[in-house]
């Protein structure tokens, strides 16, 4: 069973060199410390920042220079900055060659939900639909289950999306799993120390195994 | 040259009616038009709609207008960190409306170059897709379902700029650009602060990020806060 | 009767202080000759200009600075320089108050024709067709009659045309005439030694006539 | 930093195969891709479509490869100063699509910003609109009539820059910017010529004109002449 950084860690394999990527609050910002030296990768953030880097250091922040969690960031060489429709102009032009977020549901073909619970305080899509609408690639990076112990991988969404037939792969702390264009969560990798058996329990939607299920390598 | 100067924030809102629709530039507390709001808060215009990103914290940016009462609707993409905002969502004083982030800044684009409406896949099928006219376009091989998203129509923009002339051309700084030179653009009415007004002449031509025949009034603003939301920073080693 | 430094001259009393103009190729051009002083007029240039200036002194010929006539010309104070899309994309948005243009025919409810005439080499509208599209305020400089001494100014046009509906004065080197919204040239100013016949003679649309029309002050 | 540079013209055109459509920056003669051209015209790449506003003079920008026939169709707004494009034309060996300048610009932003179809009013009523879908809107008051237009495919866009650094980052200088920027978002392959490379981190994040994300190829081009179409000065008095 993967822990947090496990998740990002296991994703950040799937970040190939001369990609530009665009990582969601949470997990997927972890994935940026796990990027192999030599892989060269440009972090887009969608307020506005292609070569986004690392926090600064103390005393160095700046208020004018802060990422899509308004967090403050720094730029790296080769950066550049540009306003919030030439930003989602690349990402709808699929310049941006992958994009690594959060969920709360995903539906077995494709569909994702993260951004709105019915009954509690709905805070906004923010970026998130321009994101799943846009992208050539998305990775999604959750827990398999719910906190009431409730798989997150569906036949269909039960909450409201965020996007339709989008989500390409999911990793999970028990899994990676592709899902096919033909619908159904394919079964790729366990995490370490998890059955097939543990990964069918934590799955509602149409769960595929074929063949011998190889441990992840992180 | 058009001069555009006016002596202050207050001088340049003196218009600003009750129920007026404003696009409000900035994203977080990052580049918003701090003079403006504060200036509104003093005139005490009321029923205002604010088209924002998001809606400030609740001392600060749009949030002091949430506290005085004075904005009936928001549009924006992202609304947490506020939590006079929620109280006032929940119990319905306040109606506010969600839009894709990609979407709002492409309706304040389109608005500046006078394109009444486009096409964009966010929001397809989804709730923010009902009701709207969709359409299936294939671009580049690729073939894609589309909503049929308008151009804002407002009364005012108010954005915030680092340097601006007395022409009224503005350049930004770092990522306080975000939604302000869109916004700019979008106004019928464009009200620019800028942390230093310089003459005419003092700005490279090449380097102007909003020419000045967008922007009807600047004014150098005061006392500058900006400040920082999630100070995050890592240690040297 | 005036030369086409008299048409310039009357145009360029139309031009009021603050506005943002664009001048064709032409007639057009020589309006900015006329434009008195105190009157503050920024010109803008559809190849991404504003705030254009006149013609560099000799030598100082910048090949990189050109206007949408393809002449090298120079910056005034103030001036910002853009990408064609924000260029139009200002026009079509009616920042730019004013289009002043020349054309080969107009017709009495404002349609005009200026970029083609069958068989004949076809060039192409250029920007014309977004100008006359967009403008809030089109005023046209042009000859009364053409070389074959027949009427410009038409029931409707007979070359294709650059755009409907929209040209709201004319100025000839015979009269100044608005374009009623309801159809119809009306007779404003004549030129200086023009009667009102000779003007009815080279009208062959409507027009119309109401009152003493006095001389143009130029 | 993702490394763009390639070594020179002929490199950066590799691909470029027969039938192939571009997307050609430059203003007349101004900001034209020079040593891309001439690269072409080396390479002899035949029955290319060229979308660029203008088409050259006889000896020099795109001209040249109309001297060579190797263009099989032109798109652009305006046409002139060309004999042996007209000979061309006038015969039937070269097809010529004319469209309004703004739509051209148009065209290729939304190619850049993903949006397959948007609404302009130029050309309506004009043989420019037939065919077309048409359709009323209301913007700020004012109802028009708009045509449907749509953002440009294209294989590859040539672009020329004033700046660029190994990331692809590209600034134009003054009216050589024009459709520059526009076209090196709008290409599907990128390759821009520039008058001087630099290393990454050399230019401005704020000054940048042209993302490198948008752009998949850069060099540094020689000898550029920078021919001027119209020299019009005025004398000192």
């Amino acid at each position: 069973m993967l822990d947090k950084n496990g998740i990002a860690k296991r994703i950040a394999r799937e970040v190939k060199d001369g990609m530009y990527v665009n990582l969601g609050i949470g997990i997927p910002t972890l994935v940026a410390n796990f990027i192999p030296e030599g892989i060269n990768v440009v972090l887009q953030s969608e307020n506005g920042i292609l070569g986004m880097g690392p926090f600064p250091y103390e005393g160095e922040e700046d208020a004018d220079l802060i990422n899509a969690g308004k967090q403050t960031v720094t730029l790296l060489p080769g950066a550049s900055i540009f306003d919030s429709a030439m930003s989602f102009g690349m990402i709808r032009a699929q310049k941006v060659d992958l994009t690594i977020l959060g969920a709360m549901e995903v539906s077995e073909n494709g569909d994702i939900a993260n951004w709105k619970i019915p009954g509690k305080m709905v805070k906004g899509m923010g970026g998130a639909m321009d994101l799943v609408a846009s992208a050539k690639n998305i990775i999604v990076a959750m827990q398999h289950v719910n906190k009431a112990g409730e798989s997150k991988l569906l036949p269909a969404c039960t909450l409201p999306l965020t996007g339709v037939r989008c989500v390409k792969k999911i990793v999970t702390e028990l899994a990676v799993l592709d899902v096919l264009p033909e619908g159904g969560f394919r079964l790729m990798e366990r995490a370490p120390g998890v059955s097939v058996e543990q990964i069918k329990n934590a799955t509602k939607g149409k769960l595929i195994v074929e063949g011998i299920i190889p441990e992840m390598e992180i | 040259m058009i001069n555009k100067v006016v002596k202050n924030a207050e001088e340049a809102i003196k218009d600003i009616h009750d129920g007026a629709v404003l696009l409000v530039g900035g994203f977080g507390l990052c580049g918003i038009p701090e003079n403006l709001i504060a200036a509104l808060v003093k005139k005490g215009v009321k029923n205002l709609t604010c088209i924002s990103n998001n809606a400030g914290v609740d001392d600060f940016g749009l949030g002091l207008l949430l506290q005085t009462r004075q904005i009936k609707k928001m549009i924006s993409s992202y609304v947490g960190e506020n939590d006079e905002f929620e109280r006032q969502m929940l119990s319905g004083e306040l109606e506010v409306e969600l839009i894709p982030q990609g979407t709002l800044a492409t309706r304040c684009l389109m608005a500046g170059y006078g394109i009444p409406a486009f096409y964009t896949p966010a929001g397809f099928g989804t709730e923010v897709g009902e009701g709207k006219e969709s359409r299936k376009f294939t671009f580049n091989g690729i073939e894609k379902d589309y909503l049929m998203e308008y151009a804002f129509e407002s009364d005012f923009a108010l954005v915030k700029a680092w340097k601006g002339d007395e022409a009224g051309n503005l350049i930004f700084r770092s990522t306080a650009r975000n939604f302000n030179p869109l916004m700019a653009m979008a106004g019928k009415i464009t009200i620019a602060e800028v942390e230093e007004l310089v003459p005419a002449g003092t700005l490279h031509p090449d380097q102007i990020h909003t020419p000045g025949i967008y922007v009807h009034r600047i004014f150098q603003g005061e006392k500058y806060e900006k400040r920082i939301e999630q100070r995050t920073v890592r240690k040297r080693n």
